[in-house]
């Protein structure tokens, strides 16, 4: 039976508080976590519930907020940890790549920590509030990265991150904190799989492969292009950029014959030239026009709003784009 | 731990050695720090300031004489301001009407909207503005120390760090540099007693700022952050120290950040009667009016007279400001490198 | 008149030394590069020339390092930086992607630095002395990356990374250090150009898009193909990663109509995607075969030689996978 | 700043109460620490070792003796040793044959072949493996402290660094880290003079290490690091009180590195008078036998078995793996995550 409408902030911080409740190993740590529930409330009231031991304050120390959690998940503890901006995660950078990552691997230690934190533009946060950091550890063997956009899997992929035996970086759009909503079920367990990307709009000349905000945009794009053009766009969202779902990637490629890759994140290095390199491998026969991009501008994205609107993708842009694929 | 609310006010020490003009100025630019960012709150009332807004009430003193030991003008010392530092921007030359337009993204802002708030830079003024990562400034500033070092030039660099930054790996690579190649260096540690809502004890295990200086064979001091003459004393002995070649120094200002991280933060987590006390007793203006004007220095006119023309700057910097455009989309290109001159504008803008 | 034969090594050691005999502003900081001359000695007998002053020992604090660097650029002076090995350049992560290649869009402040450093594998380094940094910085607006694989261009590029106005990642391969030998013209100054690819060898039938150490094992493939199967391979040599010189790629797409992009990196998030996508994006029509990858496999560089031979591609793979290409 | 190289040979501290099988059983160690070096000298010199070679020449006694203050087995203390505790590493239970194995990269190694020499663990037995990033290891080794914290175990954590590695952001964070959360941790900080080529006075501006722990809030003791016993006191004084819940302590072994940085190193920095001085007059493992035996504790013939029994075991753990197989090729795949259980073999490799 359906609950009450939740944002998508209230379905991550919903997915944490179960998995604490659930499970005593789990624990938080970051900064201004604690008492003051984080810089966007998404631990509220947790240091209340599960006491300060289980939330954790901690100094402005990225590399040691990742590297303690390391430490503690290798005594068998779940450690989430918070970016109070996903920005800051830069500082945490080597920690992660080289210690966390290759854990496993190099020593067959496990290291399941969540490393999690606002991202994204679209909020007027300048240069350093506002990053989308995939890419650069997309090109991570050992690290997971998963990204929601729907309020479920919010919920869904907070908790099988948790659950996960290895790494997982989840990224958290700001820009969708309080933007969407939608009712969840009450009682049943809202698991999503790792892995596993998920159909959001079924259709025929076209598909288009996203995630994060840009998922909303381009969801927003297809109903245009369907009213005024009919051309029928399918909307694939990846949820999980690391390991992509090549399969979901490479169906819907088959099914359309034409894609546009859509992200957020700066062009050059983005992640869409990886799934541009994949569909050739695996679908390069059934392509009948070049896979293209809609991405942000080769800038660090600036403040003023005239600036960020033209620097990230908009709605237009990917109509516009859209409708250019399907015409060629 | 706060300070014990209630200073002596003590006549003006004479090592200070300034001139009533001297005080004037530095009165113009405390009132000017808060007058502006008053008008910064009015603003974002009326939701002109595009960002966060970010206040330095009660730590105003400090930034104020800090910056004021510095030698100013072109190619002499240089500082780099974090977001509490108005005050010390302005000293160095920055104006109003920059700080007005950056917080409202305008086209004509030194960064044409690129950046928010105070990050902006003048090196021919003498600051460098901040990056939002905390601690990313000591290094870059040991940087431009190193280079007055390798030219021999008579020049200091003064960078300021929060409680909180001090806590970053960058700090720690970047003071022990400067200690090591003994550059001239000032350190202003600011212990406000808050990092957005991390108190002191849950960011370091010593008791001050200063302790920490001992682990980078460097002197360091601590000083009433809301007394302008000890911060002004303090600095400048520092300052004179490094330009004599003889390294870095740490400055602790004790003083407290009286209203939230940003504006958007209520502060439920501080305790009010501490609160009301740093505002009541110890506000480092009102101190500093206290001090001057026991000192018969200044006359209460003058200070009036300070005030009304802050006002009317202010004024006059808001109404020339507040209804310029945003910058044109397209400017969002040129400028990533020299060579190429501007990124490419994706395809499709254009079909 | 050509000179005596030298190594890469030296090559760039020369690029240095006449830069800092030319420009007093240059000057070099890093761990061990004063007396010792560096771990790879590629600075050794500079303190002597230049004094202590110019080539600086600094701790063992690479983002001191970068941030110092780029504090003396602002202020006019020409810093050369050295990771010693570059897999610590991920302790700079955050100085260099956020400070440094940030600062003339945000703050119009110029910071001519280069940083510098061994990178790459095949030599038995294990997961931390074998890093291919190129892929983690390609998503950094502001920043530039030039990868030299002949002895002309270490010598050259170096020399071209310094005078250039913007900072510049330069990275070189210690596999190439002493293996690689060339007679460099006397006299004549060596500037290469950055941003633009070298044809290394032309064909007919294919080509091999690489840089770096795999450069050297794609040509030797190429010679292969056209003795043992008559296939006629053009190799391009991208010599700088960021900005990549699209024009000299899509050229040779357009010429050889199949491309196989060869790096030592590892596939997921290297830099091969986002050539691939360029080409499609550029060149679709003139592709008569996908676009395919010879890369390291997805694992952190194992240290044994079995391991690591297999993990790296070899100039075996190059050819199996041009022949399979060809066959296309 | 070297020590006066001789050393007054005094009876074995009282408080280290050490029965005459514990004292031959840290020389145990001492020499196969040693021996087990020379043996990978001799390997690397017939190229049987892959990679590069470090030794811990002359400071096997603050490596063994450090370690042999902690509770050793099952869910005991844990510790994160650096390339030069190998002697740390074989206290704790780690095998000649697993070391001489990750030298030559074979297929049984640890790691069976996917990291070099001491890179790898045995958390049962109570070592984690470094990461060649210096400095890391002491946020990690936070996080393992912090977990016996949290699970109220009485168990504690130590973690190695070099006078160099003190110079790292992720020090300067851990340790910070650390001390504000009380953790049952202790911190070996090794001054033996060189980092690579760089001596202290390049690394660091202060006197000793320890001076670095005032800027944490924590303890800290300088103690010989050649003194086995001195390092063992301290040490096991710094364990039980971390136990006891009063937190970090930090201990400054003060040692020589008499080796180069590695085995291609040449060490033409380092003064030839101050290395012959350490060798002759303050070589850790001398300076334990004339104290064990002149105490009478022990007689030489009890050291004299003990060499033999190392010769055996090093050359029954050489003999046994010398020969042995490198990892098969596609070994390389699998455990980068638990799901996908392998990494896919690409293409190319079958077509
Ligand atoms: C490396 C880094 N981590 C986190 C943040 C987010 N952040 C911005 S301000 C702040 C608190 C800063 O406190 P303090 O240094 O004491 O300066 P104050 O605000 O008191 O002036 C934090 C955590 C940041 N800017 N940089
Ligand atoms: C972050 C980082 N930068 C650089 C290096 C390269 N490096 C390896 S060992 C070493 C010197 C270490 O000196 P110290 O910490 O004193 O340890 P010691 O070798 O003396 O035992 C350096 C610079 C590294 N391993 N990690
Ligand atoms: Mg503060
Ligand atoms: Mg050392």
């Amino acid at each position: 039976m359906a609950g009450a409408e939740v944002t998508f902030l209230e379905a991550l911080r919903q997915g944490l508080w179960e998995e604490m409740e659930r499970d005593e190993r789990v624990f938080i740590l970051g900064e201004d976590v604690g008492l003051y529930g984080g810089a966007f409330k998404v631990t509220d009231g947790f240091s209340t519930r599960f006491g300060e031991s289980r939330v954790i304050d901690t100094p402005i120390s990225e590399a040691a907020i990742v590297g303690a959690a390391a430490g503690a998940a290798h005594m068998g503890l779940r450690p989430v940890a918070e970016m109070q901006f996903i920005d800051f995660i830069s500082c945490a950078y080597d920690m992660l790549t080289n210690y966390v990552a290759t854990a496993r691997y190099r020593a067959g230690l496990a290291t399941p920590i969540v490393v999690r934190g606002p991202c994204g533009g679209y909020v007027r946060g300048g240069p350093f509030h506002s990053q989308n950091p995939e890419a650069a550890f997309l090109h991570t063997p050992g690290l997971k990265i998963v990204y929601p956009a729907t309020v479920r899997d919010a919920k869904g992929l907070i908790k099988a991150s948790i659950r996960d035996e290895d790494p997982v970086l989840y990224l958290e759009h700001k820009w969708l904190y309080r933007r969407i909503k939608e009712q969840l079920p009450e009682g049943e367990e809202i698991l999503t799989p790792i892995g596993k990307a998920r159909l959001a709009r079924e259709g025929k000349h076209l598909s288009i492969i996203s995630y994060g905000a840009t998922l909303w945009k381009s969801l927003e794009a297809a109903d245009k292009l369907e009213k005024d053009d009919g051309v029928s766009v399918e909307v694939l969202d990846l949820r999980t950029l690391l390991p992509l779902d090549d399969d979901a990637i490479v169906a819907t490629v088959k099914k359309t014959n034409k894609v546009l890759i859509v992200h957020e994140d700066t062009r050059t290095g983005g992640i869409a030239g990886e799934i541009a390199a994949r569909i050739n491998e695996k679908a390069f026969e059934w392509l009948d026009g070049p896979i293209m991009r809609v991405t942000a501008h080769d800038v660090p994205l600036p403040y003023a709003p005239t600036l960020e609107d033209f620097v990230l993708p908009q709605t237009d842009d990917i109509v516009k784009a859209a409708r250019w694929l399907a015409a060629y | 731990m706060a300070l014990p609310a209630t200073r002596p006010t003590a006549a003006i020490p004479a090592g200070a050695a300034l001139s009533s003009e001297q005080l004037l100025e530095i009165y113009y630019y405390l009132r000017l720090t808060r007058t502006l960012e008053e008008r910064l709150v009015a603003l974002y009332r009326q939701t002109k300031v595009i960002g966060g807004l970010f206040r330095s009430l009660g730590q105003e003193g400090e930034s104020v004489a800090s910056a004021y030991a510095l030698e100013r003008g072109r190619n002499k010392d240089i500082l780099s301001p974090l977001i509490r530092n108005l005050g010390s921007m302005l000293v160095m030359g920055a104006q109003p009407i920059e700080i007005l337009r950056q917080y409202m993204a305008k086209a004509d802002s030194p960064t044409r909207g690129r950046e928010l708030n105070v990050h902006f830079n003048d090196l021919e003024k003498g600051y460098l503005g901040q990056i939002s990562h905390l601690g990313d400034m000591i290094p870059v500033m040991a940087g431009i120390a190193l280079t007055f070092k390798l030219r021999r030039e008579p020049r200091v660099g003064l960078v300021y760090i929060g409680d909180g930054g001090t806590s970053t790996g960058t700090f720690h690579e970047g003071l022990n540099f400067a200690a090591v190649q003994r550059l001239p260096m000032v350190v202003i540690g600011e212990y406000n007693h808050w990092a957005y809502s991390t108190p002191p004890e849950k960011q370091f295990a010593v008791r001050d700022l200063a302790d920490k200086a001992k682990g980078y064979g460097i002197p360091a001091v601590t000083v009433d952050g809301n007394d302008v003459f000890a911060v002004y004393e303090a600095t400048r002995f520092a300052v004179e120290r490094a330009r004599r070649g003889k390294g870095v120094h740490f400055i602790e200002v004790k003083t407290y950040r009286r209203k939230g991280h940003a504006e958007h933060d209520d502060q439920h987590y501080v305790p009010k009667d501490e609160l009301e006390q740093w505002s009541s007793q110890n506000d480092p203006v009102d101190r500093y009016m206290q001090r001057i004007l026991s000192a018969d220095m200044v006359g209460e006119v003058d200070l009036k007279d300070i005030d009304d023309r802050v006002r009317t700057e202010v004024d006059q910097a808001t109404d020339a400001c507040v209804n310029e455009s945003l910058p044109e989309a397209e400017t969002a290109l040129p400028g990533v490198y020299v060579d190429p001159p501007a990124a490419d504008k994706l395809w499709f803008k254009s079909v």
